[in-house]
């Protein structure tokens, strides 16, 4: 307590040398809350509308069918799965869907492409978003309705409108090639050139009959979870649960490889970024701190003298540098809170600058720039703050208590 | 002269105070070479990856393929195009592309046949450098094919495995034949992991019934530092018929997020220039509010306010120099050390790969010109920028209270 | 042992600094006892030696040869920390310079060390605020060193020394750079303290007030002891008045 | 993966007619609202339906790329077997189709294998014609395909004719909007087939001449299939030898069969 209250009066001795440090902690805070709220931000937006794109966060799915996603793979006990899977903590839905590849045609164009079929009665705009992203006509309501909906580059292509009809041709169950009949209940322009070129959402039950599923067979479950960063975790708990030889239990960094990898990508040069301005900035602190032991010599040789122990010293000046830490993240939070305050409830708007294609990744993101930041990246920021910190007071806290006593009475 | 060997002497006597000062400045220009050139070499290899997998700098294909990209067309004078590009200076391959189906075993899959010109292609993708087992094609096994790494597992076989392909060769024919997989490529990208099957010109050529012309020439830079655009105008001059795209055209998805991460470079450079400023105007203030008394003394014995802040300037350059020169150094070293080992990323992901591009997960450094250059330039402005407070209140503090200043 | 009639004792010890390309020998071959209770003054002009035989004494510097004993220990034996242990426990220091910690009171200056000591704070305000009141700093416990003067800054050296009861306070010319009246004062107040509690007391000092009230005089001269002096009615003038 | 340029359908739609009769009009006929509609298609049927058939034929196919003919030699058993192989040229000898049911196999003599085609190949042309894959397996399936009436009877271009007007039902899996079909009204040879998408724009023509007798009957043998957007194109198959209800084995179309010469 007694050394606490020595330190932080210390700090107060050359104002405006630990304002300006203060200031360089407290624009890192800045900073760093900036790039990691919005990398948190970008990254959740990511999977999560990955995630919406058909896999879910995490699948249950036919062994292999992620490396050949071919129709003959199949789990069986869907619906049970499903009703299982909801009830576990901190899964948000769980839902069945048949994923394959077909070939959509028109009397003037075929077009090869993919389809997701989905029960109309547990898919909406808020879980699904190709249904989110139609733009005309409505979502086919019955399970086992000739609906289907295409994306807007699909249809145009194809030369149909809503109404008109189209077949498809996949292989069944058995590797038969089957034909069905569809008409355009609705047409989705979700922005990614790809997807609106070749998806389609189909009837789940319809789709079961074309390929000759039974009642309870499908591709996959899907399920999204509350909190994508349990993906890894919650994957191998379900994997341990439910995992046979015929299924298998997979996380979105493994169906979605692209994704994941984008994210690394940008995730490592964001903390390599964050890593060297912090070091710039604990150089800042070691300088400052270097400075304010020289020229204390004379005083800690005094303190010496009367007989404080040179670990003791060590610790007065760590404990300085946690005070200037402490003022530099206070000084963050304050200019940083109504910043984030602004970014994230209402963000800035880079539309204009990206073009009419929001992807990356072959996922959506948003235009607009938000943050938003997880618990653990605040720990983060703090542990950062205080780490780098203490590692920069250490080599100066060592030196306050090796300075001979003698020599530093001397220096008038 | 004598005010600059005096400048000398007054840094060299405080020498404690101005290593510390020197010091800080010296990292916080080892910090800014490091990340200029770290951020260098992420844009360079992105770009690089982007472009040296599959793309090219730019390439040239018949008016209308890239939307249809049909089998008949044909850059009909390929051969003679790109030799006409080779003499003008760049590297350029030929390329031909046929869809249809391979089979082995009971497993088949849809494929993508891509013809490669073995004399060329090597100058203008690494391909040949990426292979996982096996080998590269060789121009003298034309039954000898390279395929992706899905495909493979696609179609459980392994190098030596026979793999028949069947397809319509442009004769209206159906083209089959029996091949062996030498090689297997590692991730490229979803598209060729998935479904690319390589092969030789010949041998594709035989194939496809298709004697002459190709569907793509992939045209590189001899110097990849010149200027894109340029370049995509010079060989559209040389093939003014066709269409002639550069990567950023050809894939604006990933041209777009290289453009986005080269904006975040440049802000989070700016950072580190603000950062480092700070440092450097409290090195600066400290080092000279420590001596204000001992300018108060010289203002008191006649020193006039102008040689004062002669005096702090010139002590001030001293030390950013030793400065610019141990930084330069150092982040130099640093720079130049993860140019050679790079940053080992392949923990964080399974696959390194956007846009159907893969990236290497090694991150390296790139050391320009530019990346020393601008930090030490930058270092002496802040410097100078830093100390003109500082150096004023020495020259105009009267000496009574310069010797009473705490 | 005995105990410790030598609270000092000096073996053959010699100390030799370098000085640019000189080697300087500030104390040359001494060998010295002080007696516990006793009032002791090293003399002699500057370069003499004093301060560097003050400041072995303390374990603030190493002898280059020869032994340092403080309550028969070796101080040589002695780490960093033991030698802070030590002087924290058995030895108070008054400077020159006063040497005050400036962002501290009185009160805090004269508490740090019991404070090292881990005296709980109780005991130490009361024991802090009875040694100011004996050094006649009754009420300016709250000052800070800049808010005094240089004889009240050396009055709360002076209890900073004191507070914890040392076995031994080296003093390294207390008077210097205080007027003759206030130098008057404080020896006043450490012949009391040397008297009533049996504080050893020893001088580096070439004030002759000070050695007019020393039980013994040391004279130092090149780093050699020149004469040692032991005076029969020590503290003649300081008869209580 | 971008599709290629729309190509007709139906080789076995036209080899059916031609020497197997029409599963389409048979089963349209049995659907068709009109009573007469019905029994002119059964008739029809009955003409030209084999329960087998064999049949020698040459393929010319022009496309804006490439003239190709080759001769081929076929077997069909119901609408759901047939096996075709090409006799010349040379370079294609033994190359041989099996449609079973709804899977089509490929023997290919140059590397000896078998493929079996995925559904991502039915878009793909069948020998370089404008017939594609697709249209090989659709044939069998298009028993409930249509509804037929009558939609015209009388003189037209000098011949007494009747033509057909099948329209898709509503759930079957056709891409057609609807498909028209004239015959000779004296002799039920048909004349020409055409077929509309579903905006009824017409989307390629079927056109049938050189009327000989072959099989023991005045048919057909030639049959002409012109796509709507590439008139200069076309893809013609002329029959030289046809033999209905011959005795042939169900394994007889089989994969063993299948490579053997």
């Amino acid at each position: 307590m007694h050394l606490t209250r020595m330190a932080w009066r210390n700090l107060w001795r050359r104002k405006r040398r630990t304002a300006i440090t203060a200031f360089s902690i407290a624009f890192g805070v800045f900073l760093s809350v900036t790039f990691t709220g919005s990398a948190d931000y970008v990254y959740t937006n990511m999977i999560n509308s990955g995630a919406q794109m058909g896999l879910g966060h995490i699948t249950v799915e036919a062994r292999d069918f992620n490396l050949t996603p071919t129709l003959d793979k199949r789990i069986d006990d869907a619906s049970t799965m499903q009703r299982q899977l909801r009830d576990l903590p901190g899964v948000r839905d769980a839902i069945v869907r048949i994923m394959g590849q077909a070939m959509f045609a028109s009397a003037r164009k075929t077009v090869g492409g993919a389809f997701i079929a989905i029960d109309p009665a547990q898919e909406h705009a808020d879980n699904n978003l190709f249904i989110r992203a139609i733009d005309a006509g409505a979502m086919f309501t019955a399970s086992d309705s000739t609906g289907i909906v295409i994306g807007s580059r699909m249809a145009q292509q194809l030369g149909v409108n809503l109404g008109k009809k189209l077949v498809y041709t996949t292989t069944d169950k058995d590797g038969e090639i089957v034909s069905e009949i569809a008409r355009v209940s609705a047409i989705f322009t979700t922005g990614l050139a790809e997807v609106d070129g070749s998806m389609a959402l189909l009837p789940l039950d319809r789709t079961r009959r074309t390929l000759r599923y039974d009642a309870d067979q499908a591709s996959l479950v899907a399920i999204t979870i509350r909190d994508q960063r349990a993906s890894d975790v919650m994957a191998r708990s379900i994997s341990e649960r439910l995992a046979t030889a015929q299924r298998e239990v997979l996380s979105w960094k493994q169906t979605q490889p692209d994704l994941a990898g984008l994210i690394a990508m940008d995730r490592s040069s964001n903390y390599v970024s964050q890593l060297l301005i912090g070091l710039l900035i604990a150089a800042g602190i070691f300088n400052t701190q270097l400075m304010s032991v020289l020229e204390r010599s004379r005083e800690f040789g005094v303190m010496m003298a009367v007989g404080m122990a040179p670990h003791t010293l060590f610790r007065l000046v760590l404990i300085e540098a946690l005070c200037l830490a402490l003022v530099g993240l206070l000084a963050g939070v304050l200019i940083t809170l109504p910043w984030y305050y602004y970014l994230n409830t209402t963000g800035i708007d880079f539309s204009g600058a990206m073009g009419d294609d929001y992807s990356a990744g072959g996922v959506l993101i948003d235009p607009v720039m938000r943050v938003f930041l997880y618990p653990e990246s605040v720990t983060g920021i703090l542990l950062a703050v205080f780490g780098l910190t203490l590692l920069a007071a250490v080599y100066p806290a060592w030196r306050a208590g090796r300075v001979p006593p003698v020599e530093s009475l001397k220096t008038i | 002269m004598h005010i600059f060997s005096l400048a000398t002497r007054n840094v060299l006597r405080n020498w404690h105070r101005s290593a510390v000062t020197t010091g800080a400045m010296a990292f916080a220009a080892a910090i800014m070479i490091l990340f200029a050139a770290l951020m260098d070499g992420l844009l360079r290899d992105s770009e690089r990856t982007a472009v040296a997998m599959n793309l090219g700098d730019a390439q040239i294909h018949r008016h209308g393929y890239l939307a249809d990209p049909d089998l008949y067309s044909l850059l009909d004078d390929a051969a003679a195009l790109a030799g006409n590009l080779r003499s003008h200076g760049f590297h350029a391959a030929m390329r031909l592309y046929g869809f249809g189906l391979a089979a082995a075993g009971t497993a088949s899959a849809g494929v993508q046949l891509r013809g490669v010109d073995m004399d060329n292609e090597a100058s203008v993708t690494l391909l040949h450098r990426h292979v996982l087992q096996g080998d590269w094609l060789a121009a003298d096994d034309p039954h000898g094919i390279v395929i992706g790494r899905k495909l493979a597992r696609t179609l459980a076989v392994t190098l030596g495995d026979e793999i028949v392909f069947v397809g319509q060769a442009s004769d209206g024919s159906m083209a089959n034949d029996l091949y062996r997989v030498r090689g297997i490529l590692k991730s490229v990208g979803e598209d060729v992991d998935r479904a690319a099957v390589f092969i030789t010109i010949p041998a594709f050529r035989d194939l496809m019934a298709l004697p002459q012309g190709a569907h793509e020439i992939a045209v590189m830079r001899s110097d990849r530092n010149s200027d894109l655009d340029a370049a995509r105008e010079r060989v559209a001059a040389l093939a003014p018929q066709y269409e002639v795209r550069d990567w950023r055209q050809l894939r604006p998805v990933v041209a777009r997020l290289l453009d986005m991460a080269d904006i975040q470079t440049i802000v989070m450079v700016v950072i580190t220039y603000v950062a480092v400023a700070t440092i450097i105007l409290n090195a600066m203030l400290m080092s000279v509010f420590e001596r204000i008394q001992e300018f108060g003394v010289m203002k008191a014995v006649g020193v006039t306010p102008w040689n004062i802040v002669a005096l702090i300037y010139l002590e001030t350059m001293v030390q950013t120099a030793v400065a610019a020169g141990a930084g330069g150094l150092l982040g130099y070293a640093a720079a130049n050390y993860f140019t050679d080992h790079g940053i080992d990323l392949s923990h964080m992901a399974s696959g390194f790969s956007f846009g159907g591009i893969a990236i290497d997960p090694v991150w390296r450094a790139y050391i320009t010109p530019q990346s020393l250059l601008v930090p030490i330039t930058f270092l002496f402005l802040i410097a100078a920028a830093a100390v003109v407070y500082p150096a004023l209140k020495a020259a105009l503090i009267r000496p009574v209270s310069a010797i009473h200043y705490r | 042992m005995h105990a410790h009639t030598h609270i000092v004792r000096l073996e053959n010890v010699s100390k030799t600094y370098q000085q640019g390309k000189l080697q300087v020998r500030a104390v040359d071959n001494l060998s010295l006892e002080i007696d516990t209770g006793d009032f002791c003054a090293l003399c002699g002009p500057s370069g003499s030696g004093k301060t560097t035989v003050l400041n072995m004494i303390g374990g603030l510097d190493l002898p280059s040869n020869g032994r340092v004993y403080l309550e028969e220990r070796d101080l040589a034996s002695l780490n960093r920390s033991q030698l802070a242990a030590l002087r924290r426990d058995r030895i108070g220091f008054v400077f020159q310079a006063y040497n005050l910690i400036p962002v501290m009171t009185a009160f805090e200056n004269a508490e740090f060390v019991l404070r090292l000591q881990g005296i709980p704070a109780d005991e130490c305000r009361q024991r802090v605020l009875a040694t100011l009141e004996e050094v006649g700093l009754h009420g300016l416990e709250r000052r800070r060193p800049d808010e005094m003067s240089g004889g009240q800054q050396q009055r709360v050296a002076i209890a900073r020394a004191i507070v914890t009861r040392p076995a031994v306070v080296l003093a390294d010319e207390p008077t210097a750079n205080v007027d003759s009246l206030t130098a008057d004062a404080l020896l006043d107040l450490m012949q009391k303290l040397n008297e009533e509690n049996g504080i050893t007391f020893l001088f580096s000092t070439h004030d002759q007030r000070v050695m007019d009230r020393a039980k013994r005089i040391i004279h130092l001269r090149d780093g050699r002891i020149e004469q040692d002096e032991v005076r029969a009615l020590p503290g003649a003038r300081t008869a209580k008045s | 993966m971008t599709n290629k340029t729309e190509k007709i359908r139906f080789i076995f739609r036209v080899l059916a007619w031609t020497f197997a009769a029409s599963a389409a009009l048979t089963t349209s006929a049995s659907a068709a609202d009109s009573e007469r509609a019905h029994q002119l298609l059964r008739e029809i049927d009955d003409l030209w339906r084999g329960q087998s058939s064999h049949a020698i034929m040459t393929m010319e196919v022009k496309t804006a790329h490439y003239t190709r003919a080759m001769t081929m030699e076929a077997w069909s058993k119901g609408t759901d077997k047939t096996l075709v192989r090409i006799l010349s040229p040379k370079k294609e000898q033994g190359t041989a189709t099996l449609k079973s049911d709804t899977n089509i196999y490929s023997y290919l003599p140059k590397t000896d294998r078998t493929i079996r085609l995925t559904s991502g190949m039915m878009s793909g042309s069948w020998m370089g014609s404008h017939f594609t894959n697709d249209d090989l397996v659709r044939e069998s399936r298009r028993e409930d395909d249509y509804d037929a009436s009558i939609s015209f009877e009388g003189r037209r271009d000098g011949d007494d004719i009747i033509e057909f007007t099948l329209l898709p039902k509503p759930d079957a899996a056709v891409v057609w909007g609807k498909v028209v079909l004239t015959i000779q009204a004296h002799n039920y040879i048909p004349l020409t087939e055409l077929y509309y998408d579903e905006d009824l724009a017409l989307a390629r023509t079927f056109v049938f001449s050189e009327v000989k007798t072959l099989g023991g009957r005045l048919r057909p043998t030639v049959m002409q299939v012109v796509p709507a957007d590439k008139p200069d194109e076309y893809t013609k198959v002329i029959y030289q030898e046809l033999a209905l209800d011959i005795a042939i084995k169900d394994d007889f179309f089989s994969l063993t069969n299948l490579k053997q010469q």
